[in-house]
């Protein structure tokens, strides 16, 4: 294992310090316990919005943080989720007095310690609303499972829900604003390489040169199933297709197509991916009214891709177009 | 015997012990079907236990105290699934121990509020491939073993052995819930990392009876 | 090798109809010349800016076309420049008539076919400057090489290059604030791995689990030295003082310090040695003023970073800050 | 015998043949001191020379045509340092054999011609590791073999094997030219891809007037 890193018990910290240095302008780092801010937090007269999980999917979500979306982000270990001593301070900091959401994607870990958060924030007088977000088509059968994952599609929430907060709307409207962007994306994602998490030091999982795992999560757990070494079309339509299908996508929709970077997959292959996806979608009569492709929701270094589609009303592409300053998404 | 607040230290000591010894381990389990985090973050969050223990003035008062501080430091150090899971076990048990001694009785009380606390969180029954396929046959040994008069040692021994059978027994499930849940039929053929280390804590408790004995 | 790609023949073709699709609103792709030009393009009463090279280095350069950036991108084979007769077309396509900058990786591929474009272009009516990036300063004794490669420091130059053409400045003044950033920006790489060109198949070099290259440039080659590997501090310190050392920065300075990653690097990483590299640079005396993290100039899925740094003044200031619409840079 | 057009079509196909058959070994070269892609440019440029001259309508009419068609399919074709060098060479030679024939002396003017154009666009002397040290003895070999009447033959037989010799003295020399210059003493001990390519080039010349006789 060979990683730019000091040591893994402190390269999250370490890390955020860097990322609070770089843009001061954005945010400010609280350390012990550890969580990123807006510079301005709280902001008069707004829902606050507050996200976290483990570490090691950056710019998830630390890098979402800033006007027209997350006003708070606490960063776990790397692939744990933090726990409710940070959580409750970063929902605490971000809150104005309009309530705060928190948007946690269906990881149990995650889920119980914002739970527990929340409780804690409430005893504090901060109202909070939870959305969880549950976009991954490759977990089947919730009903044998923790429930489908929290993956890329949540940046579509933290995106719409930030401009949702940013017009006005109260705490009721953003989180269901936001449960609406959860009922309408869906992702699924491939590895062509395991990550290898720095304490442990080993790829989480074995690959062999002609094999790849589809359905994978973003914390380095295997996938859904192991399947030869295919082309990007083809591997394409593994993603899309289920991805569509779960969506129940029609003719003359409008949807949002975002193809995510595992970490390690260079630019020029997501784009190939993008390629292949469009044809997909639009050969179901559906238009692509907006993309986004890049290294968004992340497993370190892991290769890999995820296909993410979400079905855009007149509301949501408002939203999704409104302003957002953040290190890692802005216009 | 009795169980003191003696005791309980030396079960939160070796526990740590047995985590830092089996924190590899752990940390391959949770690798094969998880997140390759386990012993990690288990260790992570005894070591602040120890560190706080390390720290105290006079020491504590009752066992529920010591168990009350483990509980505060896994939920602010573990982070994960385990960290509320196991947070909410010891303070159950907490809330059941607020005594100078625990007698049989009591141990058996202890587990089954430690039982209901990972319940209460994680929503998993017998047969899910989660920390509650060791915690569950403990509790019922722990029961089954507690007749008029026993010592607790006893009963604790019945519980670490009924955990680590549990445990054993967790290989061929197929995981329903947790992360190994989203394997699906992989998840069988593999030990469920928390139900191995709950196996470890338990056995601790009973290790930590013997040598006081 | 395992990529996300559909055949290494098409991979370059198939990548940049994806981007152009996906980025619509930015860009046009011309095929057959492939290059891609501004949507507007050309702009009026404007001087053009065209740059290109090898591909694997995305978001670089496409990814820089867009008011305020580049007026039209030419992408050659993975690692290869382009040909002049992709390069002479994109020039005549960003040409509205008060000429064009060739901004030109110092490659003796590059700088040939740019040499050649330049003259087509020329006798086509097209006045053509030419500023030779070349900010790396692993490469010493350039009396004896090909002289210092261009590296991540070309995104300075195209980005405050484009701002200087877009307040109106002629191509003389264009090309004088090109040559001045890049009289005053220094770079240094590091491999922790080795990239696979797709055709190729193999890692362009070998590194045992324990050792890195120090001083890379962004086409896989091997680098000055090869080192055992280092923790991120010790690594960081080895790129960032040869920086400094060679820009001769002294106290009360300003500086941009910018941290590329080489595209499979996780981001957490680039953080931690940006943490360091502004320790080392504020230990001088002098202060980071602006700081760009993230990647930018890759080798495919290279795992690595360079340092930059580009020594401020005022008006360079001002024109990095100045507003720009690209699909990898936007603010 | 002298060398018509059709030996410069011969030529040509058997340089694209040798390429494409060396195209791995070329691109290993280049991965070793430089980035991974000689063969690979230079399959792809010969490749398209190949489908212009099946699709030419009638043949050329002299070899200085021939030559024209590659060095422009070249310079469009391969793209980094070996396109326009080799392009370059290609059009200097080809504007010294606008002929129907070349006899001895036409030859070493071509290959002349074609090295002035490398160094002309390539600035790289001898002892430098690049394509030059090819080159550069093939021309002198040509040269010293270009007596009075001496068949053409024998002047491309000597100038291809001064250029695989030349190729094979690349291995010891430190680069200042070209990419492999980056790695300064790190690039003795392996061949200069352009000079190994070259060699072919002029062995291929040899080779199309052999099978011509
Ligand atoms: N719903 C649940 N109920 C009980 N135990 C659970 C539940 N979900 C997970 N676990 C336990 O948590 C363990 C994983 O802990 P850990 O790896 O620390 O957390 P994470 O999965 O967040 O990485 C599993 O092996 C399982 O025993
Ligand atoms: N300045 C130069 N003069 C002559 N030949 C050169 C020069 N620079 C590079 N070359 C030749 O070009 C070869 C590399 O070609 P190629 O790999 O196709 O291009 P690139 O280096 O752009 O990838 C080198 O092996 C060398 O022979
Ligand atoms: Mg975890
Ligand atoms: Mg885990
Ligand atoms: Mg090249
Ligand atoms: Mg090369």
């Amino acid at each position: 294992m060979k990683k730019l890193i000091n040591d893994p018990a402190t390269v999250v910290d370490e890390s955020v310090e860097g990322f609070g240095w770089a843009h001061a302008d954005l945010v400010t780092v609280h350390r012990d316990p550890l969580y990123v801010v807006r510079a301005d937090a709280p902001v008069e007269g707004k829902v606050g919005l507050v996200s976290g999980g483990g570490s090691g999917h950056e710019p998830l979500h630390a890098g979402f943080v800033g006007p027209g979306m997350l006003d708070a982000a606490v960063p776990g270990a790397m692939f744990t989720s933090p726990t409710p001593d940070s959580i409750a301070p970063a929902t605490l900091a971000a809150s104005s007095g309009r309530g705060v959401l928190h948007i946690v994607k269906n990881y149990t870990g995650d889920v119980l310690n914002f739970e527990t958060a929340a409780e804690l924030a409430d005893a504090e007088g901060v109202e909070v609303r939870t959305v969880i977000v549950n976009d991954d088509v490759a977990v089947q059968d919730s009903l044998y499972t923790a429930g489908r994952r929290g993956v890329a599609g949540t940046v579509a929430v933290e995106k719409i829900a930030g401009a949702a907060a940013d017009r006005g709307d109260d705490l009721a409207s953003v989180a269901s604003i936001a449960e609406r962007v959860n009922a309408n994306v869906r992702s699924m994602g491939v590895a062509l390489s395991a990550c290898i998490v720095p304490h442990a030091g080993n790829p989480s999982f074995d690959l062999t040169d002609d094999e790849i795992e589809i359905g994978i999560g973003i914390h380095g757990e295997p996938g859904r199933r192991r399947i030869p070494m295919a082309s990007a079309d083809e591997i394409t339509e593994m993603l899309t297709t289920p991805v569509l299908d779960d969506l129940g996508l029609g003719g003359g929709e409008q949807v949002l197509l975002f193809v995510n970077g595992m970490g390690g997959t260079p630019l020029s292959e997501l784009y190939v991916v993008y390629r292949k996806a469009r044809h997909l979608v639009e050969a179901r009569g559906a238009m692509v009214a907006r993309s986004l492709v890049g290294n968004y929701v992340t497993s370190l270094e892991m290769q890999g891709a995820s296909v993410t589609v979400l079905r855009l009303d007149a509301e949501l592409m408002a939203l999704w177009d409104a302003p957002v300053h953040t290190a890692a998404l802005r216009w | 015997m009795a169980l003191d607040v003696a005791w309980a230290v030396r079960w939160v000591r070796l526990t740590a012990g047995l985590v830092t010894e089996h924190r590899a381990y752990l940390t391959e389990l949770d690798r094969q079907i998880g997140d390759n985090d386990h012993g990690e973050n288990l260790y992570r969050g005894y070591t602040a236990v120890v560190a706080r223990l390390d720290a105290l003035e006079g020491p504590p008062a009752q066992v529920g105290d010591v168990l009350k501080l483990v509980a505060t430091t896994l939920m602010s150090t573990v982070g994960g699934a385990a960290g509320p899971l196991y947070g909410t076990a010891y303070l159950r048990a907490a809330k059941v121990t607020g005594l100078d001694e625990l007698d049989a009785g009591a141990v058996v009380a202890m587990l089954e509020a430690g039982l209901e606390g990972i319940v209460a969180r994680g929503k998993a029954v017998p047969g899910e491939k989660t920390m509650v396929d060791a915690w569950s046959p403990a509790v019922a040994a722990a029961q089954a073993a507690c007749v008029e008069g026993v010592d607790p040692v006893v009963v604790l021994e019945a519980a670490a052995t009924a955990a680590e059978e549990g445990a054993v027994a967790t290989d061929p499930m197929v995981a329903t819930k947790g992360r190994a849940s989203y394997l699906g039929e992989r998840s069988a053929g593999h030990r469920d990392p928390g139900a191995a280390s709950s196996a470890l804590l338990v056995r601790a408790a009973h290790t930590a009876a013997v040598d006081g004995a």
